[in-house]
Formats: structure tokens, C-alpha cells, sequence
């Protein structure tokens, strides 16, 4: 179980696969890799940039992951999340969950992608053409969080 | 001294994302004294869905302050 | 859009980072990596063999990722599924989904899955130290397949 | 000539996995001739959810065959 918050890139693939290794116990691995885009609702985008604030993001991101782990019962997580500026195309959040069968490993990735989107520690800014500004989620990421307290 | 940080759009208002100040007793009299400092930054740490956290922790009420504490203001979270 | 049925072994890892390469278009990325378990049902397992139909296999699998991509509105899909003999620890298929918006990618990524575990034309062939077993999908696997057509 | 090809347990009840055979005339034909070579495998053929495909099609019902088909029989699926 690990949480990693950080400025530096990372490559997804290489995660999954350090993630993976030898892991015969599991059943399935899910991963999700959040992308930075070139677009939002059309706007093009140059840059983005997250403020977190160490030392306050991780353990709100971590009592994420112990909730993830205790509701779907998986046998490993692993988050990294990126701040500071971050370029299109590049990785800005990933989320890898290991179950010994795959409904669990599928439901608590979505979980905490769902979490993150919305209660994670960050403010964000978009910078492109028409100049900088702040972001907040999306409705449609509100309403996926809501899904989890319905059942 | 006590460290007062600013996060996100915040420290866009403010010019500044971190500084130390003299400790007032309390955290509404830090908000007074932000106020009269820079009124544009004192109205938006009294907007709506702006949290305080005194050492990492958030808290919801005025609380007593003490040198050496770390003040961040934090505006609602864009989420990850 | 790609399926692959091979006996060669694969990295996971590898795959989502060729998947993902210069994705600035699409959101978020969600992989499946299915291994081959040491244990089930607390018999232990040395071998497993997965017996396919060249020619037929493959066609079946793309039908899936038709629809998948068509329900689902995802920006790309790759499949690679192993057969022949299967080591516990190694990967037996990988399922890699891109979207504008996440949920889209698990969604595709997750029916796919309960689809490929159900219907897709592999036999199976289960050996330890008890010997050999064909084997058919868990109850579980039926249910899941079920929750897409409810919707 | 054509080719018979037997998926999953099918291949260890007869014992091999791919023949080439005179071409009987129709699906049902060649079934009967199976079952008088092996009566293990034929009944196996006629087992709960083993389906027949030609060239690759999977085939509800008797039909034609002609030279150089392939015809296989697929015990029920395990899925992936």
C-alpha cells in the first residue's frame, strides 16, 4: 500500500509493471492512468498546474486508500499523483489495485478515481490561448462519487 | 513567528504563497489582520468554501493560535 | 483498435506504456492484467494451458471489442490474450481502454472483461499436483456478464 | 480430404487434435463416423453443449459438407 505525491513525471507502464511482478497471488490487476489533455470543452490547453500542499495532500489521499481497501477487501494499492506543472499528454494521476478476483480490483480503482476527482487536495490551473484558470470538478465527477454511497 | 501558507487562486489574489508573520492570538484576529493588510485577500479567505487548517488540520471554528503554528488557507479543491 | 491471440508471454506494463504514448486526446486510460493464480479454490496450480481455435478465437474477441466501443464511445481498445501453456505469476490477457472520460474507459474495460471470461472460445486446462482439470467460468463470472444486459 | 479439429477435453477423450478424412457427405454422416471409430468421442460429440462449426461457422443444424471443409468440434467454452 503506498501513496506517492510528487512533481516528477512517471511512466504508467512502468508502475503497472514494478506493480505486477511476481504477483501470483492476484487475480486481477486494474489500473487507471489519468492523461492530461490538449482540450477542455474546446479550449486548448497549454499547461496544467496542480498546488497540493505537502503534508496535508497525502494523508487525505491515504485515508482514501485504507477506505478503498477495507470496503472492497483488495490485496494491494498503489496511487501517485503528480503536481506542480504538468504538460498535455503527460500522466498526472495513477491508481493500481490488486484482487484476488477482478470485480474487487475493478470497484476500488473506480472508487478511488472517483474520490480523488472530487475530495483530493489540489487546486488546479489550466493555462492556454485565452490565459489562465482555476478549476473546479466537473458535475458529472460529483455525481460519480455519489454512486458509492447509494449502496 | 508563525507560517501562514496560501493555496491555490489564493495565492494568485494575494502576490504571495507563504510567509511568516507575528503570531495573533487567535485565528480570526490572523484573518483581521490579512484583512487590513490586503482587503481583495481578506474577502476572498472569507468566501464561500474557503477552509482553514492550523497545522494540517482542518478546523471548522476559531481556535486559539501559538508560535510556531502553521496557518494554510485553502480554497474549495479542484479535486486530482 | 487491435486484438491479439498469442502464446507468447507479454509484459503488461510494456503494453500500457506503447498504449498510452502520445494520448493528449483521451482522459483516462484503464488496463485489466488477468494472472494466472497459484492457488484456486485452495488447490494448488502448476500449469495452466488455454486451448484456442486460430481463426475462430480472434473474430469472436473483435465482435466483443465492436461492441464494447460502439456502447461505450471509447477512443481505442487493444486486447491480447494468451494460449497455450500459462505459468502462475505470468499475465493471461490484457484488456487497455482510452476515453475522453474515465468512466467510459472502466466501464468498456470492465465489460469487456466479464464478456472475454464468459464467452470468449478458449478452453481451459487446470494442472497441479492433483492432476488435470478442465475447467468452466466461476457462477460469478455468469453473474457478472448479467449486470450489462439489466442496464 | 477434409479437416476435423477437436477443441479442449474433446482432444483428450480421442486422443488427438487434428485429422484429415475422407468427406462424408453431411455433418451428421461424418458424427456417425466417428462414433464407429471411437464410441467415446461420439458420444462425447453428442454431449450437453458441444457445438460443431464449418470453416470457422458455428452450425445449428445438419448440413452439406464438401471437400476441404474444416469441421471442429467445441466442447462448452471456459472462457478467457
Amino acid at each position: 500500500m503506498a501513496v506517492r505525491v510528487q512533481t516528477e513525471a512517471f511512466d504508467a507502464g512502468r508502475l503497472l509493471s514494478e506493480f505486477s511482478a511476481g504477483r501470483a497471488e492476484a487475480g486481477g490487476v486494474v489500473s487507471f492512468t489519468g492523461i492530461c489533455r490538449d482540450t477542455t470543452a474546446g479550449a486548448g490547453v497549454t499547461t496544467l498546474e496542480l498546488d497540493a500542499y505537502p503534508g496535508f495532500t497525502e494523508p487525505a489521499i491515504e485515508a482514501m486508500e485504507a477506505e478503498a481497501r477495507a470496503r472492497f477487501g483488495v490485496q494491494d494499492v498503489l496511487i501517485v499523483h503528480r503536481h506542480g506543472p504538468i504538460a498535455p499528454g503527460e500522466a498526472i494521476v495513477f491508481v493500481v489495485t490488486a484482487a484476488e478476483h477482478r470485480r474487487a480490483a475493478f470497484e476500488a480503482a473506480d472508487y478511488l478515481m472517483d474520490r480523488l476527482k472530487t475530495e483530493a487536495p489540489f487546486w488546479k490551473k489550466e493555462s492556454g490561448p485565452d490565459g489562465q484558470r482555476w478549476i473546479e470538478p466537473r458535475d458529472g465527477d460529483y455525481q460519480d462519487v455519489k454512486r458509492w454511497s447509494a449502496k | 513567528m508563525m507560517k501562514v501558507v496560501l493555496l491555490g487562486r489564493l495565492r494568485d489574489i494575494a502576490g504571495w504563497r507563504e510567509r511568516t508573520i507575528d503570531a495573533p492570538a487567535t485565528l480570526s484576529a490572523l484573518r483581521d489582520l490579512l484583512y487590513r493588510e490586503d482587503a481583495a485577500l481578506g474577502e476572498a479567505l472569507a468566501g464561500k468554501g474557503v477552509q482553514a487548517a492550523v497545522n494540517k488540520t482542518l478546523m471548522r471554528e476559531d481556535v486559539a493560535l501559538a508560535a510556531n503554528d502553521e496557518i494554510a488557507f485553502l480554497p474549495p479543491m479542484s479535486g486530482g
